[in-house]
C-alpha cells in the first residue's frame, strides 16, 4: 500500500471529521438559534439542557440494562425522544416561571439564565450525583465504517449526522412551511402587529422556547455517544453554541448552518495543522474578526431600520 | 454641477437592500433657503433618501453634495458637524434626561469624549435652552422628564433638538405625525418661522399641511422622481394622479 | 436509580454516630486513660484546636464546580479513614472530628479556606486539594502559617514542602516504570504523547519524552495539547493513523476524557490495532468513559482496586459498605484513604501534634496496612510505592498485568527537565 | 469648590453615602472582624473595582462586557510578574538550573527570562504597566468592535471569546505564564512582606482608599456630560449620532475606563491575595463580576460595592454553612433579583426604605411608598415641584425598562 493512498485515506477521513464537527456544532446550535431567532438572547442554561438529555440517556440505559436487557440495542431511540419530553417540558416550565417576564430586558435574561445553570448544575449534582455516569450504547453505534482498509467512518459521527440533517431539515419545513412556523416568524418580526392580528404571541414565545430546549435535550442525549455524561458536562458546549449562534445571527436557520460550517472547518483544518490549544484560539480569533466585520452575524437581514 | 445657490444636489443616488432598489437614481436640487416637501405613497423611498443624505444608509451609486463636500462618504457625525440636522419619522429623544437636558446635550459644543468631560452649563447654554425651548412651545416644561410630554409635544422636542445645532440644512420625517390640529397648526408656524435663513427637507404626508408650508413639492414613486414643482402643479400632475389614486 | 451522595453520606453518619454512643461506655476507660498520658498541655503546644478529647482537622476539597467529579472519591476516603481511626481509639486517645470546607474548583477560595481552616479552626492537619493548582494555591498559606497537608493526586513533582505530604505518586514514578514495561513488552519504537493543556500533562509528556528519547532509544512522534473541555478530538485521532505509533501515550483529564475515549473507538482505534498507555484514567474516569470504549488499554499507577492482597480486600469491603455496593476506587482515593493513617502514625511517633514535629517525625513511618501494600515516606515528603500495570476490563476494573519494586520518590529529577 | 461638592459628592445626600460607605470600611469593618474576615474583605473590595466600573460601561453605557476578567486577569499578571521576579532572586532560587528566574521556566526549560518580563523588573515600569497593558487591550477591542457597531449580545460574546482567548493562551504558554496554576508564591513588594498581619491592614484601607477615589472618580463622570450622553446613547444611539456625536468614541472611552477599574483591582487583588492564576481570566469569573454589579444595583456606584460584599459574604457563609446546598442559593439569588429587583439593593434602598425612613422620621419628604414595579413616584410629574429625588445610592427605577437618571 503506497504512502499516498494512505494519505488520501486520512484526507478523507479529515474530511468526514470537518463535517462531523460540523454537525456537532450544528446540533447543540439549533435549540439556541431559534430561542436566540425569537427572544434575541443568548440563554446561558443551554449547555444544562443538554445535559438533561444525556441524563435521560442515562436513566433509559439503566433501566433497559436492569429490566429488559433484550431491548438494549433499541432504548437508543426512545431515550431521545424521552430527552426531547423531558427538555420540552422543564423548558416550557422555565419560560413560565422567568424568561417570560424579562422579554423586554435580553441581557438580564442572559444573567437570569446563568442563574438558571447553577441551580440545574447542583441540581443533576444532588441526584445524580457529583461523578460523572456513563450510558451504555448499543454495539451498533460505536462501531466503524470501513469502506476501504485504511478508511474508518465512525458510526456514531455517522448517526449524529444523520439526526443532525433531520433535524435541520424538520426545523426548516416547521418554520418555513407550517403554520406556526409563520406565527414564529411573524412574532419575531412584529409582536405587536402579530398580537394585533389574533397570534397568541405568549403561546408562540412559550412553545419556541421550549421546542429549542427539547432540541437541546434531543443534541444530549445524542452527545452521550462522543462525550461525557456528567453535572458540568453542558457547560463544555456552551461557549462554542454561544460563538456559533451569534456567528450566524438572529435571522435565520440559514445563518446558524452558515456559520456552524464556517467554524467547524477553521477548527478541524487548523487543528490538524497545529496543537489543538493554538488552533482553539485561531478560531476563536477567527470568529471575533468575522463578528467584527458583520456586526450582527453573517446572515443579517439588511432592512430599513 | 452643484453650483453655489445650492444647499444640497443629489445626483444619480441608488441603493438597493438585496436587489431591490429603495431608491433609484435619483436627482434631487435644493436651493439655499428653501423648504422643500418631500411626498410620495408608502415605500417610495422618501425616508431611504434622507436616510442616504445623513448618511444612516450607505448609497450604492451616486453622489450627496452638500456645500460641495461629497456626503456619501462621510460618517454620520460628520455630517452633522458639517450642518446637516436629522429628525426622525417616531419622535426620538431621550426620554431619562429632563426637557433642559435633552436640549442641552444636542448644544454643538463638547461632543469630544474630553470636551464633554470639561463641558460647562455656560450662561450661554443656558440662554440658548431657553430661547430654543420658547420657540418650540415647551418653555414651561423645561425641568420635566421627557418622557412625560405627550407626543406631539416630543416631535416639538426633537425639532428644538435640530435648533441647538443650528444647521444648515435640516430635514424632517413626517412632523406632523399623531398631531392634534391645533398642534399642526403651531407647528406649521414654527416651521416657517425656522425655515428662515435655512434650507429644509420636510417629508409629510398631510396635504392640507405641505400647502402650508412647501416652497415646493417632490413626489417620489418607487424609488423614483415621479414629479417636481410648487403645489398646485404637481397636484395637477396627471402622472401623481395616477399613483395616488390609480391603484 | 439515581444514586444520592449526600444523603448516603448522612445515613452513614447517622449509623456511625449510633455506633459510636454504642462504644462509649466500652472506649471511655481506655480512651481517658490514653488520653492521660499524652495531657494535651504536652502534645498541644501551639494552640492547635486540640482538647482532651477531641483533635480537630480540615478537609477541603471541591464539592461542587468541575472538579468534584474528581474530588468526591478523596472526600469519601478520607471520611472513612477517620472513621476507622476514631473507632479503634482514635488518635493518642483523642477522637478525629472533621470541617469540611468546599474549594468549589476554585483557587482563591481554596487558597481562602485554606486559611479559614489554619487560621479561625486551628485544625492538627488538612486533607485536600485535587489539582495542581488548588495546591498551589494553598502552599504559601501552609507555609506561613504552618499547617500540614495530606495531598492525594499523582502530580508533576518538581515541588516539596515541610508543611505538605504527598500520598500520590510524582511524575517519574508513574511515568518511568510504566514506559520501560511497555517498551520492553511491545518492542515499542514510537509513541505519540496526547495531553490535556495544562501543567501536568505537559511536565510528565517532558520527562516521558526525555526517558523515552533518551533510556529508551526510541522515538517521539507527535506531542499535542488540547485545552481542557476539548470535546472534539477528530484531528487527532487522525494525525495518530497518520502516524501510526507502536504507543499512544495520553494523560487526557476532565470531561474530555470521555469524549477522547469514545471518538477513538468509534473511529476503530482499539487495543485490538492500537497499544495506549495512560496515566489518567482510574477507576473514576472510567464511570464516565465507559469500560467498553477503553477495554483493552494499559494504565499505569500505583493502585488499581483489582489489586489482590489482604489490605485492599479489607479496604474495598469497608469502603462499599460505607457508600455503596456500585461505588468504585480510582489510585487518587485510595492515596486520600492514606493521608489520615500517616497522619496517626506521624503524631504518635512525634508523640505530639505540632506541626514541626510531626514534619519531623514523618520521614521514615512506614504503612503496613495501605490497601496499596506497603508505603514509606521519604526525606523529601513523598512515599516510596510500587507502580503497576492494569488493564482495561469491560466491567470498569482494571486487571493488574505488571508490578514494579518499590519507587524512590523523586520530584527534582535530574536529567529529566 | 461648590461645583465639586455637588458634582462629586453628589450634594448633601451623596456626601452622606460616601461617608457612611467609608466608616464602614474603615471604622467599622476592621474593629468588627478579625484578621482574617478582614483580608476576605479587603479581595472582595478588588472585586467591588470591577462592579464599579461596570457600573459605568454597563449600567449607565448600557455595553455588557462579559469578559472584565480579561481586565483583572492583566492588572493581576502585571503587578503579579513584578512580584514573582522580586521573589526569584538568585539566592531563593539557587537550587534551579537557571537561578534568577521564575521557578515555573526553571521547569520548563527556560533559561532565560523572556523579553516582555523585563520591564517588571522596575516597580514604576509595572505600576504604567498594571493600567497601560489593560487600558491598551480595551482599546483596541473597543475601537475594533464599537466603530464597526457591534453591540448588544454580539458584543457581550464577542467578550466572551476573548476572555475565553486570553485563558488558553495563558494556560497554553506555561513556561512564560506560570500556566494553569498561575503565578504563585508572591512574597514582597520592593522589599515588604506582604503577607504579614500588618501589611494586610494597610493594602486594605489601600484598597479602600482607592475604591472610594474611584466612586467619586466615577461620580464625576456621572454628573458630566459623558455621563448624560451614555444615558442618552444607552437608549438612543442614533439620536446621539444624529445630535454629531462620534458614539463608538464614548462607548470605547467607557470602556476603557472600566477595564482600569478592573485592572486596579486585579493588581490589588494580587497583593492581597498572594497569587493570580488563569481562572480569574475565563468566562465564569467574568460573569459573576457582572453579578456584583447587578445585586448592588447597576445604576449606582456605591450600590455596586455593596452588593459584591453581600455575594461574596453570601459565598462564603453559605459555602460554610451548607456546602451542597449554596449553589441553589446563589442561582436562585440572582434570578430573583434580575427578575424582581433590576436596580438591586440600590433600587430596593430608593424605592422601600427610604421611604420608609422618611415615613418614619416624620418628614414630609415622601408620603406614598413606591411600589417596585411602579414607575417612581418622581418629582418630575407634571404641576409638582422640581425637587430631585433625595437618591445618592440610584434614582428608583421601573422593574421593565430601567429608567433612569443621573444619580450623583
Amino acid at each position: 500500500m503506497s504512502w499516498f493512498s494512505e494519505f488520501g485515506a486520512i484526507l478523507a477521513m479529515q474530511g468526514f471529521n470537518g463535517l462531523s464537527v460540523f454537525c456537532v456544532l450544528l446540533l447543540m446550535a439549533l435549540g439556541l438559534a431559534i430561542i436566540f431567532g425569537q427572544m434575541g438572547v443568548i440563554n446561558m442554561a443551554h449547555g444544562e439542557f443538554l445535559t438533561i438529555g444525556a441524563y435521560t440517556t442515562y436513566l433509559f440505559s439503566s433501566l433497559t440494562t436492569s429490566y429488559a436487557p433484550a431491548f438494549a440495542p433499541y432504548y437508543f431511540f426512545f431515550a431521545i425522544a424521552g430527552a426531547f419530553l423531558i427538555a420540552f417540558c422543564v423548558g416550557y416550565l422555565v419560560e413560565w416561571g422567568l424568561i417570560r417576564h424579562l422579554y423586554r430586558r435580553p441581557l438580564d435574561t442572559l444573567l437570569a439564565t446563568w442563574g438558571l445553570s447553577l441551580v440545574m448544575q447542583q441540581a443533576f449534582r444532588s441526584t445524580f450525583g457529583a461523578k460523572e455516569v456513563s450510558a451504555t450504547l448499543p454495539d451498533w453505534l460505536m462501531g466503524s465504517v470501513k469502506p476501504s482498509e485504511s478508511i474508518d467512518i465512525p458510526i456514531n459521527g455517522l448517526f449524529v449526522m444523520g439526526l443532525t440533517v433531520i433535524l435541520t431539515g424538520m426545523l426548516a419545513l416547521l418554520l418555513y412551511r407550517s403554520q406556526w412556523g409563520l406565527r414564529v416568524r411573524a412574532t419575531t418580526q412584529n409582536r405587536i402587529m402579530s398580537g394585533a392580528v389574533g397570534i397568541n404571541t405568549r403561546r408562540v414565545d412559550r412553545i419556541t422556547f421550549a421546542l429549542g430546549c427539547g432540541i437541546a435535550g434531543i443534541a444530549g442525549a445524542a452527545f452521550t455517544t462522543i462525550g461525557s455524561t456528567g453535572p458540568t458536562s453542558g457547560s463544555l458546549y456552551i461557549v462554542d453554541t454561544f460563538l456559533t449562534v451569534v456567528l450566524g445571527g438572529a435571522a435565520s436557520l440559514a445563518g446558524t448552518i452558515a456559520s456552524a460550517f464556517t467554524i467547524a472547518q477553521t477548527q478541524a483544518t487548523a487543528e490538524f495543522f497545529m496543537h489543538g490549544s493554538m488552533a482553539k484560539v485561531l478560531t476563536l480569533s477567527a470568529v471575533v474578526l468575522i463578528l467584527m466585520m458583520r456586526p450582527q452575524g453573517l446572515f443579517s437581514i439588511k432592512v430599513r431600520r | 454641477m452643484a453650483k453655489a445657490e445650492l444647499a444640497l444636489a443629489v445626483e444619480g443616488l441608488t441603493v438597493s437592500f438585496d436587489g431591490f432598489k429603495a431608491v433609484d437614481d435619483l436627482n434631487l436640487y435644493v436651493d439655499q433657503n428653501e423648504l422643500r416637501v418631500v411626498i410620495g405613497p408608502n415605500g417610495a423611498g422618501k425616508t431611504t433618501l434622507l436616510d442616504l443624505i445623513c448618511g444612516r444608509t450607505r448609497a450604492s451609486a451616486g453622489s450627496v453634495k452638500f456645500k460641495d463636500k461629497e456626503l456619501t462618504r462621510m460618517p454620520e457625525h460628520q455630517i452633522v458637524r458639517a450642518g446637516v440636522g436629522r429628525k426622525f419619522q417616531t419622535p426620538s429623544i431621550y426620554e431619562n434626561l429632563t426637557v433642559f437636558e435633552n436640549l442641552e446635550v444636542s448644544f454643538p459644543r463638547g461632543r469630544t469624549v474630553f470636551g464633554a468631560m470639561t463641558f460647562r452649563r455656560s450662561s450661554e447654554v443656558i440662554e440658548r435652552v431657553h430661547r430654543v425651548a420658547e420657540e418650540i412651545y415647551l418653555e414651561d416644561r423645561l425641568e420635566n422628564a421627557a418622557e412625560l410630554l405627550s407626543h406631539g409635544q416630543k416631535q416639538w422636542l426633537e425639532i428644538g433638538m435640530l435648533l441647538m445645532q443650528e444647521p444648515e440644512l435640516m430635514m424632517l420625517d413626517e412632523p406632523v405625525a399623531g398631531m392634534s390640529v391645533t398642534e399642526r397648526q403651531k407647528t406649521a408656524e414654527l416651521l416657517n418661522r425656522i425655515a428662515v435663513g435655512r434650507s429644509m427637507i420636510v417629508i409629510e404626508h398631510d396635504m392640507e399641511f405641505v400647502e402650508n408650508i412647501a416652497h415646493k413639492v417632490t413626489v417620489l414613486h418607487q424609488g423614483k422622481l415621479l414629479a417636481e414643482g410648487s403645489m398646485e402643479a404637481v397636484q395637477a400632475n396627471p402622472k401623481v394622479i395616477e399613483v395616488y389614486l390609480g391603484h | 436509580m439515581p444514586i444520592d451522595e449526600s444523603s448516603r453520606i448522612k445515613n452513614s453518619r447517622r449509623r456511625e454516630v449510633l455506633r459510636v454512643i454504642a462504644a462509649l461506655p466500652l472506649l471511655a476507660l481506655p480512651l481517658s486513660a490514653l488520653a492521660q498520658q499524652f495531657p494535651t498541655t504536652k502534645v498541644n503546644t501551639t494552640k492547635l484546636a486540640v482538647t482532651d478529647g477531641e483533635v480537630t482537622v480540615g478537609q477541603l476539597h471541591s464539592a461542587t464546580g468541575t472538579m468534584a467529579i474528581s474530588e468526591t472519591g478523596s472526600i469519601q476516603a478520607e471520611r472513612l479513614a477517620i472513621d476507622q481511626i476514631n473507632a479503634t481509639g482514635g488518635v493518642l486517645g483523642r477522637k478525629i472530628k472533621i470541617i469540611q470546607e468546599d474549594g468549589a474548583s476554585d483557587w482563591p477560595t481554596f487558597a481562602e479556606k485554606a486559611k479559614k481552616l489554619l487560621v479561625n479552626d486551628r485544625v492538627a492537619a488538612v486533607f485536600g486539594c485535587w489539582t495542581s493548582a488548588s495546591r498551589k494555591a494553598v502552599l504559601p498559606v501552609f507555609e506561613k502559617e504552618n499547617g500540614m497537608l495530606y495531598y492525594p493526586t499523582f502530580y508533576e513533582g518538581l515541588e516539596q514542602s515541610k508543611n505538605v505530604i504527598y500520598t500520590g505518586q510524582e511524575a517519574t514514578q508513574q511515568i518511568i516504570a510504566g514506559l520501560d514495561w511497555i517498551a520492553k513488552q511491545k518492542n515499542a519504537k514510537t509513541f505519540f504523547l496526547i495531553g490535556s493543556d495544562y501543567i501536568w500533562p505537559r511536565t510528565s509528556n517532558k520527562i516521558a519524552r526525555k526517558h523515552i528519547e533518551n533510556v529508551l532509544k526510541g522515538k517521539v512522534v507527535g506531542e499535542e495539547y488540547y485545552p481542557l473541555g476539548t470535546t472534539q478530538f477528530g484531528s487527532l485521532i487522525n494525525k495518530i493513523k497518520l502516524q501510526k505509533p507502536d504507543v499512544v501515550y495520553a494523560i487526557v483529564v476532565g470531561g474530555s476524557n470521555v469524549a477522547f475515549y469514545k471518538q477513538l473507538k468509534a473511529a476503530g482505534v482499539t487495543s485490538d490495532k492500537q497499544t495506549l498507555l495512560t496515566i489518567s484514567v482510574t477507576e473514576d474516569e472510567m464511570l464516565g468513559i465507559g469500560g467498553e470504549n477503553v477495554e483493552g488499554f494499559y494504565a499505569a499507577m500505583k493502585y488499581f482496586q483489582a489489586l489482590d492482597n489482604p489490605n485492599n480486600k479489607k479496604f474495598v469491603e469497608a469502603f462499599k459498605a460505607k457508600y455503596g455496593e456500585k461505588s468504585v476506587i480510582g489510585d487518587v482515593t485510595q492515596a486520600a484513604y492514606l493521608g489520615p493513617w500517616l497522619w496517626k502514625a506521624a503524631v504518635e511517633k512525634a508523640g505530639s501534634f505540632d506541626i514541626d514535629k510531626i514534619a519531623a517525625a514523618s520521614p521514615g513511618i512506614e504503612l503496613k496496612i495501605a490497601p496499596e501494600g506497603y508505603v514509606k515516606i521519604h526525606d523529601n515528603h513523598h512515599l516510596w510505592s510500587k507502580t503497576r500495570i492494569g488493564v482495561a476490563q469491560k466491567d470498569g476494573q482494571f486487571k493488574v498485568v505488571y508490578e514494579s519494586g518499590l519507587i524512590e520518590p523523586n520530584p527534582f529529577p535530574k536529567g529529566y527537565q | 469648590m461648590k461645583t465639586i461638592y455637588r458634582n462629586v459628592l453628589g450634594g448633601k445626600a451623596g456626601t452622606l453615602d460616601v461617608l457612611v460607605l467609608a466608616a464602614i470600611l474603615f471604622a467599622v469593618f476592621p474593629f468588627a472582624l478579625d484578621p482574617f474576615r478582614l483580608s476576605l474583605l479587603g479581595k472582595y473590595l478588588c472585586y467591588a473595582f470591577v462592579a464599579v466600573g461596570l457600573v459605568l460601561c454597563w449600567g449607565y453605557g448600557g455595553i455588557l462586557s462579559l469578559g472584565q476578567g480579561v481586565f483583572f486577569g492583566l492588572g493581576g499578571y502585571c503587578m503579579a510578574m513584578y512580584l514573582k521576579l522580586e521573589a526569584s532572586d538568585p539566592v531563593s532560587t539557587k537550587i534551579q538550573s537557571t537561578p534568577g528566574i521564575p521557578d515555573f521556566m526553571d521547569w520548563n526549560q527556560i533559561t532565560s527570562l523572556p523579553w516582555f518580563w523585563e520591564p517588571f523588573k522596575s516597580l514604576p515600569l509595572t505600576v504604567i504597566a498594571v493600567l497601560l497593558v489593560p487600558a491598551l487591550l480595551a482599546f483596541i477591542i473597543g475601537v475594533a468592535m464599537f466603530k464597526r457597531r457591534v453591540k448588544d449580545v454580539y458584543f457581550s460574546i464577542v467578550t466572551q471569546a476573548i476572555a475565553l482567548i486570553l485563558s488558553v493562551l495563558i494556560i497554553g504558554q506555561q513556561g512564560m505564564t506560570g500556566g494553569v496554576n498561575g503565578i504563585t508564591d508572591l512574597k514582597t513588594l520592593h522589599g515588604w512582606d506582604i503577607r504579614s498581619d500588618s501589611a494586610k491592614y494597610i493594602l486594605y484601607y489601600a484598597s479602600g482608599v482607592l475604591l472610594i477615589a474611584g466612586i467619586l472618580f466615577g461620580r464625576f463622570l456621572i454628573a458630566s456630560k459623558v455621563g448624560k450622553l451614555l444615558l442618552a446613547m444607552r437608549d438612543k444611539e442614533e439620536r446621539v449620532r444624529f445630535s454629531g456625536y462620534d458614539v463608538a468614541n464614548f462607548k470605547v472611552f467607557v470602556f476603557v475606563v472600566a477595564a482600569l477599574f478592573a485592572a486596579v483591582g486585579g493588581a490589588l487583588f494580587t497583593l492581597q491575595v498572594g497569587f493570580m492564576s488563569p481562572s480569574f481570566v475565563g468566562i465564569v469569573p467574568s460573569i459573576e463580576m457582572v453579578i456584583f454589579a447587578a445585586v448592588g444595583g447597576r445604576m449606582s456606584l456605591i450600590g455596586a460595592v455593596y452588593g459584591t460584599l453581600l455575594v461574596n459574604f453570601g459565598k462564603t457563609y453559605f459555602s460554610e454553612t451548607f456546602p451542597s446546598l449554596w449553589l441553589y442559593f446563589m442561582g436562585g439569588l440572582f434570578i430573583l433579583v434580575v427578575m424582581l429587583f433590576p436596580n438591586g439593593i440600590a433600587g430596593l434602598m430608593d424605592s422601600h426604605v427610604r421611604p420608609w425612613l422618611a415615613r418614619r422620621r416624620g418628614a414630609r419628604l415622601r408620603n406614598a411608598e413606591t411600589p417596585a414595579d411602579a414607575p417612581p413616584v418622581d418629582s418630575s410629574l407634571p404641576g409638582t415641584a422640581t425637587v430631585r429625588s433625595p437618591s445618592p445610592l440610584a434614582p428608583g427605577e421601573g422593574a421593565s425598562t430601567p429608567r433612569v437618571q443621573p444619580a450623583h
